[in-house]
């Protein structure tokens, strides 16, 4: 059966390359970065601060500027928190978007109980942020503006250098989530004014388990992980180290090769996405037509319900997403757990429908036979599921919604 | 692969029996909501107090699409207080099991046989 | 040249079957497992939940108390942040030894800003907790007992049955940190009594990168990494699988041979220790002399600097640490980074020599020669450091220190 | 393996030059506690206004050993006003450089020879 992997917004698969550079830090070289006092220790120090330069290059930030983490969520939580603690003093207002990801909106919850106050900036309907909002949404107690680069649900890459432009200006710092685009799109955190960036290993064919917050020079922030004297204060515990070599592997092929990767990918969602619009009625794609992340494609189609078009897809071998993973998590507790997706939501898409989106994300590896296999199979799975819902048969009797 | 769902959750979901529409069915009952990600229609045909046929339309996840088989299968050929008598646990047991945030689509297919009973009760009360 | 690996506290050799386990993880299963509704997900669920129930199976635990962290020192802040967040209702009082890591010490400094109290624990000359001393600190705001299982600098194991069973008495929490223990000496939650455990795939021939938490079903505990509901709401942040499943392979083999490595290195650790005893004076052996880990030799020498002695004895092949890792960090800003060891001026040792302080840690992969080549080099090592000491010149003149 | 160290220190520390004592030296400097992990006595013999001869003995790390042996290194054959004049700095920049938690040692280097110096006036005063 195929095996196409359009899932790359929820991990990407590892670069060989990567992966034979991590391998001597498993059985050779196993040592602990703080104990660089022998040759062990002194192997794993060298190894981590060459891949932070590595990291840093990717972003045009200085080594010193690189904090790693075990990913993501880790950096969004230390970047929130790490900033409010920190600026307290200042004031406790910070201003976001509302599309933002679980890990910045919810490092949120507990500031709520600390007198912290939070501003959701709308989005308009290709889920993009005015920057003039945020101008205008500041305040004499603002300490942080927190907008993503790029969203990985409509790839609707943010007007991030306008916002650090003005939040420059008005002397606020300027936290970005840049895990969805960093190693697809350029990301220069000079210009974008950026003082505070989220990088997530897995999510540039690097490995899971390493992710970094890039933290401007001289930028205050409290520790989130407390305990030993790793990454300069910022954030304690023994550094994986064969994912932070990984990262930087990934960093310094990104660095190198993602402009090709950007122009392959962009011409395959071109495809993908004309294929679509050509063979399937009653779709409705999302997110900015042009700013976006190349190779992703998202879309609702009406009458049919996400999970479903997933499960159908899989057995045809092809892996995609609908809205953002946690929305379509089957491990929760309870139904509670199974969230709307906010972001489909904030750029208007009706709640009786959005239930129904796929997220098709591409990777490098992906070619055009396998868009055209997509192709193949999308349209009849989306007709079973209208033959059997009661909501296209009402349409059809009806003609109208 | 295991997937998130048992076989038996699988095989509904793949081959659902009893996809369709009932002209004229003696009870139609309606639960759930789009916006809510499901939405389940049953029909029946009932004679001499036992249901003879069902069918079913459901919009939603793979466990709202294989309760809603499994619950046709199942209200096949039972008088109509043995199908009252059904519970979501009968329809989620009979599928090996749903994920706990899945529950909510047995659930659903209990209350749809209700509604459809009682809508045959109301058409039939005279 | 030799190459003698004495730091097994610091991190631990993986295992060649625990890489071999983790392998397909990196090329061939990459799926994130909150994407499971698709194969690549799906495996990688599937692998984390047999983790799961290996490093349950490891301490008794069901494999719903455990949560995985990105290590130990997560699994720390977790555990004493995540306690005092959920239980402040209750209380604001929290019980520790004065020997605990950094990583549960610093965990407790942002509480102090919250008006949350902590009694610190003396312990005795061999490093000990005694337990009535736990009984009698207890009030009725204590929230929480963390006491460790054994301790990385001087091996000392301790007393945590009878704590947690006076914890369970008085109703406390009761966390140990087993980061050093567990996979080395058998370690039942039941039989403890602990309503939370630290464990660290590192220090027991797993990969970096996975540590866990075990919570007790039914323990309230506030998540200290907010984002998707990934391990059932306590820990957000897509899984680092490979090194999940890492540590689940490394559980079962430690679960399967531990009984078997420990015998082998308390006989190494007698024989590491007779030799030094017989062949350098002035050494004082630090830690209990059989509660505590196997292979593991402590001590310290009258009249040498400890990172002398580390860097002769790397210059001959042989790797160790001296006091914690972080002791003797040389990545700190300015010499205040460089702290005296608090668990040796803990224990009595005078302040004016704990720098001379030595922690060979012995792995299942050590051996006798090498025990025999170590003892072959240290005595010329501390001689030639004691040629150049100035301390020792004038304790040779007086004839006394 | 390159370690925390440059190579000049590590050569410093592994073949320390001029340790030992100077039986009758014209000044002695003691710097350092071991309480905090270093101690370094200097002792210079002095000819004619020019150090013609200096050892040390050390408790320490590598950095306080190699900026011992360097410092000895440096100041031999130096007048007492070119020994008066080194700095920290010097021997931190002769040594190829020290990690930023080990500036204290090269510190430790400047202030023992002027300690050394000291007394070396306060016995040649009278
Ligand atoms: C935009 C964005 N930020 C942060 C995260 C969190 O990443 P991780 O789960 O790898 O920590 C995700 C994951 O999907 C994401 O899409
Ligand atoms: C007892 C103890 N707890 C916690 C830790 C922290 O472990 P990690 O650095 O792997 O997070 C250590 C590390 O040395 C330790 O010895």
């Amino acid at each position: 059966m195929a095996h196409i992997f359009f899932d790359h917004i929820s991990t990407t698969p590892l670069d060989p390359r990567v992966y034979e550079a991590m391998k001597p830090y498993f059985l050779e070289w196993y040592g602990n970065p703080s104990s660089h006092i022998h040759d062990q220790g002194q192997a794993a120090l060298v190894a981590v601060d060459a891949a932070r330069g590595a990291v840093a290059g990717l972003v045009n930030a200085d080594p010193r500027e690189i904090v790693f983490t075990s990913g993501a969520t880790e950096a969004n939580n230390l970047a929130i928190k790490g900033v409010a603690e920190a600026h307290a003093k200042k004031g406790r207002h910070i201003i976001v978007s509302e599309v933002e990801h679980f890990s910045v909106m919810n490092s949120l919850l507990p500031l709520g109980n600390r007198g912290y106050e939070v501003t959701r900036l709308k989005v308009d309907r290709d889920g993009k942020v005015d920057p003039e909002d945020v101008r205008s949404e500041i305040r004499a107690d603002t300490i942080l503006i927190s907008v993503m680069h790029a969203n990985s649900e409509i790839g609707t890459i943010e007007p991030v250098a306008e916002i650090g432009r003005i939040a420059r200006e008005r002397e606020v710092l300027f936290h970005t989530d840049a895990t969805a685009s960093a190693g697809h799109v350029p990301l220069d955190v000079r210009e974008t004014g950026a003082d505070l960036v989220t990088l997530s290993g897995h999510n540039f064919y690097g490995p899971k388990g390493a992710g970094a917050l890039f933290v401007r020079d001289g930028v205050a922030l409290a520790s989130q992980l407390d305990g030993g004297f790793q990454e300069r204060g910022f954030r304690a515990g023994t550094e994986n180290v064969p994912a932070v070599v990984g990262m930087g592997a990934a960093a310094g092929i990104a660095k190198a090769e993602m402009d090709g990767w950007g122009d392959r990918l962009r011409g395959l969602g071109k495809r993908l996405r004309d294929g679509i619009e050509a063979t399937v009625s009653h779709v409705h794609f999302t997110g900015h037509a042009t700013d976006r992340l190349p190779g992703h494609v998202s879309f609702w189609v009406e009458f049919a319900e996400g999970e479903s078009l997933l499960l159908f897809l899989n057995l045809r071998g092809v892996m995609a997403a609908s809205g953002s993973a946690c929305s379509s998590n089957l491990r929760g507790h309870d139904e509670e757990d199974l969230v709307a997706s906010p972001v489909l939501r904030a750029i208007g898409v009706p709640s009786d429908v959005c239930t129904g989106s796929i997220t098709f994300s591409m990777g490098k590896g992906n070619t055009g036979e396998e868009v055209d296999e997509v192709l193949g199979v999308l349209p009849g799975i989306v007709r079973r599921l209208w033959d059997m819902s009661p909501t296209y048969l009402d349409y059809q009797k009806r003609g109208t919604r | 692969m295991a997937g998130p769902y048992s076989e038996k959750v699988m095989d509904h979901f793949m081959n659902p029996r009893n996809v369709g529409e009932i002209e004229n069915a003696d009870g139609v009952g309606e639960v759930g909501n789009p916006a809510c990600g499901d939405m389940m229609r049953l029909y029946l045909k009932v004679d001499g107090g036992k249901i003879v046929d069902a069918k079913f339309r459901t919009f939603g996840c793979g466990a709202a699409i294989a309760s809603s088989s499994m619950l046709t299968e199942m209200i096949k050929g039972k008088t109509i207080e043995e199908a009252r008598a059904i519970t979501n646990r009968h329809v989620a047991d009979a599928l090996d099991g749903l994920p706990p945030v899945k529950i909510h689509c047995s659930v659903m297919a209990e209350e749809a046989v209700k509604s459809a009973l009682e809508d045959y009760a109301r058409k039939h009360a005279g």
